[in-house]
């Protein structure tokens, strides 16, 4: 296994690379100037020039990849164009807002939506089925932050129970933290708890017609353990699939979500950081998600292997 | 027939009556006319009859679990201890299930959860319906799969249902069904895929269980010869209904249906058949040396691997017919595979008409292919279940360039030559009986018109007149054909029938190799001579309504007669 | 499906009872009153997408900005928006757009990761390759892309469905992936390579029906959070602009208004929610309908 | 809020109209730079309310003839590190200044020179009179005279600053600086104020709280919220349509703080066709109309004006000089006739539309209707204001990558003079503003403006400058309009001035 988990990770090493000249090439394709955005409105042509010759912005292409992977392989991943911050210092700010609602999130989701499939596909085709499903369809085509401002409205404005905005650590007690947390995750958690709810129906409706959950019966074993241990567990490699694409998605950021909650998350500084051509921090981002989606797709391989013995490799 | 002993024998285990099973949709077409059978307190009912006509139906309906929506009951009681089970809300059937009854499936690959390991799930049984502490389950666990006569416990424990031998899954499933040691026992084939010694352990179990308890057993089964060792009584089924039954005795002696006796008079002999006449010297199959070693580290852990196979020589001519008997686990299928080259053999070689196929690449083997046919031994998981039995069935023919139309036909003659119905061919595979299915199977590897075929258990599911029937069209096939076979089986009645030559396998290794009368007549091997003893039904001369004279002397241990 | 009865008992010698109907019928009893249902509300949908130019009441960028954020009245059923838009109109031209972007970001994301996730789920060589490709491609956010795509080639309805089913097809492939990581070691796979299928046709024949049920839900979401993405592409310049209405920049033109005038989400929302909500039903009576098991038990 | 954070009685949470990414207020125009340099900064001067410059770090002298200016620092300036602000410091920050600002830059080419006499005295010699030195040194927009310690007014002027000592009212917390999501400053208890009361950006910058945390939202619809809830103290910008929420609330002071706010205005691309033909830049002018911009952008009648001034209305230059083109539009039958004159060919008019800036979305939007009933083509392109901002620097043709016509917003101090408003340059492809005017006589006109001493003759000569711009349509005014501020009522004495300040502001327990 370890000689699995080492292979795969070294497999990525070029595929980062590929990535990294990538978005550096798609970069510098977009027009956007960052000189622009540091000078603002009111800037001649020459003052633009001189910004940009500071930020190393006229060296030819060649030259500016060389010097930032050089720098890259010192473990150094510049600054920010903009603020002038370290590009480490930025993601690490932003990294437990993210990391937060992420695990929050999939906490929430798993615990309702998972019962929830089980439960539509148990009961395939009664009104308890349909009402389940439709609940989870308007999940995910209601816009997050329609979902994010009904939430504000009834549990901040009206009822009052949990602030409007912000993020707390958990570093900073357990309430603070969570009373903030709440909303973001369960406004997120409602797409996904729609997407594995149903991904979880589907999966179980293609099981629970087959022969070893007629012997689970047979053991006279209850119908939760039939459902879940039998059936669940056979169905469990799409489902697994699914959420961990969705949570590898969290973790990259998910703007909507941050900016309706201001949490100050990595959606928001990527989406800043595009928008204002900040190419260190955008190259930086992008390095960090992929590597970030190596690991996370190789713990669902992993897992898909403990799910399913059959699979192999 | 039955209906005028009802209400006279109170205290029956298991009573049905008049149950009709029907399907769902909107034309329901009935499947059990009216079946009605009673099984009283430590009882053993065999049920017998045609494949197809209603046997798995009658037991899953007595277990309430008919698949839902495709059938369902739509008249008749089923009282399992007086308690009618088609009317008991289901967390009362919860209830009943294990403790009081119990059931074997027929076909154990698709009944084990292919995602759990064997041990835990026999241990979900126990700590579902008993109070056993962890330790007290393990230790009863391991019993209990040593009594089925499991090899190497601790291997089975950890493994999942893929990696073990058919044999072994039904051992697993067997043993699943008597860890609680049930009232009522519904046992449905459950040695089709057990060498004889071993059917022998596992019935003398379940008598030593019956004897300890006084558990009702109603068994299902095709082998006559398991009939005559452990039925009180028999009931004979047809078409969705109970044709005849009565004491064991009189069915074997005095069958009054032309049914049952064409039924009886269908039971191959146990003596060997002379070989025939070669027709050719034409080696079309070969192996040296093969073996086969499974890697049983995962993921996770790292193991040695079984070895499942080792030197195993074999030839196989031009229209001849090589058996291959042995031990449940002994490498059988495994040797199968490799000669099909489904899994790749980890060492030694294989000829196919001179042509070295061990390491060829997939493509390579492409066209190989054609020429060898496999039936598996589990047809139910080798039917993909979302293709119509037609489709199933052309897919091979129209690989190699069949027109469509031209491979439905030969489709639905074969169909019928197996002995189904050519409508059969737009159905789906989970709408057969598991003899049905294995029928289908047979189909399928013969539209293909292979120089070889080998046949895994090809007619283990099969009642004895089917049975005769797919033989002789095996033999005629070969006949014309010249097809070479590579018969795999446990039912030394059918090997001494159709094989020129035997091959006994053992752990993996061939015991004793030689023409069949040789080997059936006068083995050599001690081995060979244990399996031949254990051969059930041997005292009986069933085409001849009448008992054999021993010729190891006295009546084989466990016949009730 | 054929919709057949089975004969009764199958024996060898028997002459069974034959009742199959040779066509399968459409029987409108047994038509399930929710998929037709929701075949009518998406054909609707369609229809008022289509013929949007001659049902909407209004050019739909035609403004009138002193009549801006009107409520609801008989001239303008659902109000108007900020610029004193017509949101009727906009929300029937609206649909023409939106269900482009998702019909088409779901059909792409299927087409495209249907063959690469088999692929790659049945060859490891090819999967080790692949799925790290599919890695990195995940990595790069929506919006860069768009925004890179919109620069280079102009901001148009398929620069928008570009920019976002690039990153849904490695989701789609992981998903068909691992269904057939599982579905690979089928022994009717073993089978169908035992009969020479080619590999092709087993990939079509037997591991793609696998993938089917998880495909609909992963295509129907896709479909959802494509025209909901293109909302927010269209907030950030990269989406289809304000001249081209669709269902994703309505709402995200209302979003500030959201407590004032509800309408201009809600209307959109609605149709939105309908349109996804009968293209599920559908998928699932598809599903439904493959499964054979199941294919007996739908009630009339 | 009941649960709301606990909010340190004694910290002002403000949402300002902008995140602060940007911490060197001489190398970006950018507003909020601009304000963060207020906090954390003194200047050189303070301007009052009277738009008149005031000693602020220093006092002047002005030599008879006009052409040395000696400042002279007060006492008590220390920098945040406890070092004294000396003449050198100065020196070196409008050095870094000049060459930064465009009045600045106008000043230095008549500057002779500047230095630092002793540690509290620099002498400012120029070469020929100039009349705007006191003014450009006070003025609170463009580049403020913000003074740094000299070691990191070095910097050379491209390159951003990331030392951020200052002598200010505040003190930057750098160590809670998080870009795009907050900036912490908190008082400097060292400072030592003037003893004048508060006018604008002069006189005494009295610091009544321990801190003021500046909260990036990116949503204006939760900032609204936030500032409902109390969550927030005070809201730089509410958006228009979502007034009615935050006036009924008790609690919460709705006002315009500002006294002057901001000129919207269309550009149009002098060196494509079709704009290189001034009739066809006037039909451009008559067919667009202020009033429904103006409705779509600010919607309120409360919070904007119609204004035909360049100046900004309300300010000392502002007049109505020629501009009935704009004024009485929208005059699309006029527009029509001019087009069919100048023989418009429908070549399409590629309007860009940047969609990320809610000030900048509504403009085009209407802009390309009004364009269109006139009878032209217009070709609207959505884009990010990055996009924006680089392709309107492109000269190129249209089908190059070039552009016709975009708008943008200036607060009413940028562009309440000749000399300051950057667009009445005609310099060209080389000196002007995006849209490259080439009109060599409105560059004669605005130097006779800085040449001329006599405050009325200023006023005529902004008047013809006005008129000309609108003959040759130099730019398009759309309109003005003022952003109102949400304030909780628990702040008192605010400071009202173009720039939002954080001294003298009290918060009640
Ligand atoms: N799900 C189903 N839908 C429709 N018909 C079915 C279904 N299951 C079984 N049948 C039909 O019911 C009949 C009885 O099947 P059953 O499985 O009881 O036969 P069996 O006696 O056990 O045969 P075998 O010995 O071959 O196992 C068969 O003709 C079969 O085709
Ligand atoms: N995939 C596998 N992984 C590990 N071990 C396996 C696997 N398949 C089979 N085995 C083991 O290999 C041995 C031989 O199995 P095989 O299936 O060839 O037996 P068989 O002779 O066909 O038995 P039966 O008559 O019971 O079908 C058994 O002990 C079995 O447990
Ligand atoms: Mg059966
Ligand atoms: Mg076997
Ligand atoms: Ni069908």
């Amino acid at each position: 296994m370890l000689a699995y988990i080492i292979r795969r990770i070294l497999a990525s090493i070029p595929v980062m690379i590929v990535v990294a000249l990538f978005v550096f090439l798609l970069l510098r394709l977009t027009p956007g100037d960052p000189a622009a955005i540091i000078a603002g409105d009111m800037a001649t042509p020459a003052q633009l020039e001189q910004i940009r010759q500071n930020l190393g912005l006229n060296e030819p292409l060649v030259t500016q990849f060389i010097t930032w992977s050089g720098q890259l392989l010192s473990g150094d991943f510049g600054r920010s164009l903009i603020s002038k911050t370290p590009v480490l210092t930025l993601i690490h700010q932003r990294l437990e807002p993210t990391l937060s609602l992420a695990i929050v999130t999939m906490l929430f989701t798993l615990l309702l939506s998972i019962p929830m499939g089980v439960v539509a596909a148990w009961r395939h085709g009664t009104l308890t089925d349909s009402a389940i499903m439709a609940i989870s369809v308007l999940g995910f085509s209601i816009p997050v932050f329609v979902t994010g401002y009904i939430l504000i409205q009834i549990f901040a404005i009206d009822m009052r129970v949990f602030p409007i905005q912000g993020f707390r650590s958990i570093f900073d007690g357990f309430w603070p933290f969570f009373e903030r947390i709440v909303l973001p995750a369960l406004t997120l958690a409602t797409i996904y708890i729609a997407l594995i709810a149903r991904m979880t129906r589907a999966a179980m409706l293609d099981v629970l017609g087959e022969d070893y959950i007629r012997t689970a019966r047979a053991k006279g074993l209850s119908e939760r353990i039939v459902l879940f241990r039998h059936a669940l567990r056979n169905a469990a490699v799409p489902i697994l699939t699914v959420v961990g694409t969705g949570f590898a998605l969290m973790i990259s950021g998910v703007v909507v979500t941050e900016s309706v909650f201001n949490l100050p998350g990595l959606g928001r500084l990527t989406v800043d950081a595009i928008l204002a051509r900040d190419y260190p921090v955008i190259q930086a981002l992008i390095l960090l998600t992929s590597g970030i989606y190596v690991v996370i797709n190789l713990l669902i391989d992993i897992s898909y292997a403990f799910m399913d013995p059959r699979i192999r490799y | 027939m039955t209906g005028q002993e009802t209400n006279d024998r109170k205290g029956d285990v298991l009573v049905v009556e008049n149950l009709v099973v029907e399907t769902g949709g909107r034309r329901p077409a009935p499947i059990l006319n009216g079946v009605s059978l009673r099984v009283a307190p430590g009882e053993t009912v065999c049920l017998v009859g045609e494949s197809g006509s209603g046997k798995s139906v009658t037991s899953l309906a007595t277990m309430g679990l008919l698949p839902k929506g495709a059938l369902a009951v739509s008249s008749g009681r089923i009282l399992v201890e007086g308690e009618d089970v088609v009317s008991a809300s289901p967390s009362r059937l919860r209830q009943l299930r294990a403790t009081r009854m119990s059931m074997i499936f027929q076909e154990p690959m698709t009944a084990l959860n292919p995602v759990l390991t064997i041990e835990r799930q026999l241990e979900e049984v126990l700590s579902a319906h008993s109070q056993m502490s962890g330790a007290e389950r393990r230790s009863r666990i391991r019993d209990i799969l040593s009594l089925v006569r499991l090899p190497d416990v601790e291997r089975m424990c950890r493994s999942y249902p893929h990696q073990l031998s058919g044999g072994q899954r039904q051992r697993v499933m067997i043993a699943m069904a008597l860890v609680l040691e049930p009232k009522l026992l519904i046992a449905d084939e459950p040695t089709t895929a057990l060498d004889v010694t071993t059917q022998k352990e596992i019935l003398k179990l379940v008598a030593d269980i019956q004897k300890r308890l006084g558990t009702s057993v109603l068994f299902i089964t095709h082998d006559m010869g398991v009939v005559a060792d452990i039925a009180d009584r028999v009931y004979v089924m047809r078409h969705g209904n109970i044709v005849e039954d009565g004491p064991i005795g009189d069915i074997l002696k005095d069958p009054k249906r032309d049914y049952t006796r064409n039924l009886l008079t269908a039971v191959p002999a146990l003596h060997p058949r002379e070989a025939r006449a070669r027709i050719s010297n034409e080696v079309v199959l070969s192996t040296t040396e093969l073996g086969m070693t499974y890697g049983a580290s995962s993921l996770f852990r790292k193991r040695a691997g079984t070895v499942a196979a080792k030197d195993v020589n074999l030839t196989l001519t031009r229209g001849r017919t090589l058996g291959v008997v042995g031990e449940s686990g002994s490498g059988k299928s495994t040797v199968a595979r490799c000669v099909m080259r489904l899994i790749d053999p980890t060492e030694g070689s294989i000829r196919l008409r001179n042509q070295e196929i061990a390491g060829l690449s997939r493509r390579a083997l492409r066209p190989a292919r054609k020429r060898i046919q496999m039936i598996f031994q589990d047809p139910n998981r080798s039917l993909n279940p979302r293709l119509t039995v037609g489709d199933s069935i052309t897919e091979g023919p129209i690989n190699y360039g069949a027109s469509p139309d031209a491979a439905r036909t030969r489709a639905k003659e074969l169909l019928e030559l197996v002995g189904l119905p050519a409508d059969a061919i737009d159905r789906h595979p989970h709408q057969f009986s598991g003899g049905q299915r294995q029928r289908i199977a047979i189909a399928r590897a013969l539209a293909m018109e292979p120089d070889v075929l080998v046949a895994d258990e090809a007619v283990s599911a099969l009642d004895v007149s089917v049975q005769a029937q797919v033989l002789d069209l095996l033999d005629d096939i070969q006949a014309r054909l010249g097809v070479a076979l590579l018969f795999i089986t446990h039912d030394l009645r059918v090997a001494a029938q159709i094989c020129d030559d035997v091959v006994v396998m053992q752990h993996g290794r061939i015991v004793e190799y030689g023409p069949t009368a040789e080997v059936l007549g006068h083995p050599r091997e001690a081995y060979t001579r244990e399996l031949i003893e254990a051969a059930p039904g041997r005292h009986w001369d069933f085409p001849n309504f009448r008992p054999l004279p021993t010729p190891s002397g006295g009546p084989v241990d466990g016949a009730t007669l | 499906m054929a919709d057949e009865t089975t004969t009764a008992a199958t024996g060898p010698g028997a002459k069974p009872v034959v009742r199959r109907n040779l066509l399968p019928r459409i029987d409108l009893a047994s038509l399930k009153f929710a998929p037709t249902l929701a075949a009518i509300i998406l054909g609707l949908i369609v229809l008022a997408a289509v013929f949007a130019p001659l049902i909407a009441p209004y050019d739909p960028i035609k403004m009138d900005p002193m009549a801006r954020l009107g409520a609801a009245s008989f001239a303008h059923p659902f109000g108007t928006d900020g610029y004193g838009r017509d949101v009727l109109s906009r929300t029937l031209y609206g649909a023409q757009t939106s269900l482009i972007v998702g019909l088409g970001a779901a059909f792409v994301a299927v087409l495209v990761g249907l063959p690469l996730g088999l692929l790659s789920g049945f060859f490891r060589v090819l999967d080790a390759v692949l799925m790290r490709v599919m890695d990195g491609l995940m990595a790069i956010p929506a919006i860069l892309l768009a925004i890179a795509i919109v620069a280079l080639v102009g901001s148009s309805l398929w620069t928008v469905l570009v920019a976002i089913t690039i990153p849904e097809i490695p989701r789609v492939v992981r998903l068909v992936r691992s269904v057939v990581l599982s579905a690979r070691e089928e022994p009717y796979v073993e089978a169908a390579i035992a009969v020479g299928s080619s590999l092709p046709k087993i990939m079509w024949r037997h591991l793609t029906p696998n993938t089917i049920a998880p495909l609909i839900v992963q295509a129907t979401y896709v479909c959802a959070s494509a025209i909901l993405t293109e909302a927010i592409l269209s907030f950030l310049g990269a989406g289809i602009g304000t001249e081209t209405p669709s269902w994703g920049n309505i709402m995200s033109e209302g979003r500030l208004y959201f407590q004032l005038k509800p309408g201009l989400i809600f209307w959109p929302g609605l149709f939105l929610s309908l349109c996804i909500l009968s293209i599920n039903i559908l998928g699932d009576t598809a599903r439904d309908v493959m499964d054979p098991k199941l294919g007996k038990k739908r009630k009339a | 809020g009941l649960s709301a954070a606990p909010v340190d009685a004694q910290e002002i949470r403000a949402v300002m109209h902008s995140g602060i990414r940007v911490l060197d207020p001489v190398i970006t125009t950018a507003h909020i730079t601009r304000n963060h340099g207020y906090m954390i900064y003194d200047t050189l001067l303070g301007m009052d309310e009277n738009l008149k410059p005031q000693p602020q770090m220093a006092s002047w002298e002005v030599s008879d003839d006009g052409l040395t200016y000696t400042f002279t620092l007060r006492d008590g300036l220390k920098w945040h590190d406890g070092a004294p602000v000396t003449a050198k410091d100065v020196v070196a920050s409008l050095k870094r200044w000049g060459q930064k600002d465009g009045g600045a830059q106008m000043m230095f080419k008549s500057v002779d020179s500047l230095e630092a006499t002793d540690d509290k005295t620099a002498v400012l010699k120029l070469k020929e009179p100039f009349n705007y030195v006191l003014e450009l040194m006070a003025k609170p927009s463009g580049l403020p005279t913000f003074i740094m310690p000299e070691r990191v007014a070095n910097t050379p002027a491209g390159e951003t600053i990331t030392d951020y000592t200052g002598s200010g009212p505040f003190k930057f917390v750098e160590a809670e600086y998080e870009p795009g999501v907050k900036a912490v400053y908190e008082k400097n208890e060292d400072y030592v104020p003037r003893d004048e009361p508060p006018s604008w950006t002069s006189g005494g910058k009295v610091v009544n709280v321990d801190k003021v945390t500046w909260v990036t939202m990116p949503d204006v619809q939760t900032a609204v919220n936030a500032v409902n809830g109390g969550e927030i103290d005070y809201l730089e910008q509410v958006p228009f349509d979502l007034l009615p929420i935050l006036q009924s609330n008790p609690e919460l002071t709705v006002e315009v703080v500002s006294p002057l706010g901001y000129q919207t205005m269309g550009r149009l691309n002098w060196l494509n066709p079709p704009f290189d033909n001034v009739k066809i830049r006037q039909a451009a002018m008559l067919a667009l109309g202020q009033q429904p911009i103006l409705a779509a952008l600010v919607g309120n009648p409360e919070y904007m004006d119609e204004c035909g001034s360049m100046y900004g209305c309300g300010t000392p230059f502002a007049t109505d000089a020629g501009d009935e083109m704009i004024m009485d539009g929208p005059q699309p039958e006029k527009a029509k006739a001019l087009l069919d004159e100048a023989g418009y060919d429908g070549t399409p008019i590629l309007l860009m539309q940047p969609t990320d800036v809610a000030a900048l979305t509504a403009q085009p939007v209407v802009a390309a209707q009004q364009l269109r009933e006139a009878g032209f083509t217009v070709d609207m392109q959505p884009m990010d204001w990055q996009t924006l901002v680089t392709r309107r620097a492109s000269q190129a043709p249209v089908s190059e990558g070039g552009w016709n016509m975009f708008f943008t917003n200036w607060i009413i101090p940028e562009v309440w003079s000749p000399i300051n408003n950057p667009m009445l340059n005609g310099g060209g492809k080389e000196a002007a503003w995006f849209g490259w005017p080439d009109d060599p006589k409105l560059d004669e006109l605005r130097t006779e403006f800085a040449q001329a001493t006599d405050e009325a003759e200023q006023k005529r000569i902004a008047a013809e400058i006005q008129k000309h711009a609108y003959e040759v349509v130099n730019y398009i005014p759309v309109g003005e309009y003022k952003i109102p501020s949400a304030i909780s009522t628990k702040l008192t004495d605010m400071v009202k001035m173009p720039v939002p300040v954080f001294w003298n502001v009290k918060k009640a327990e």
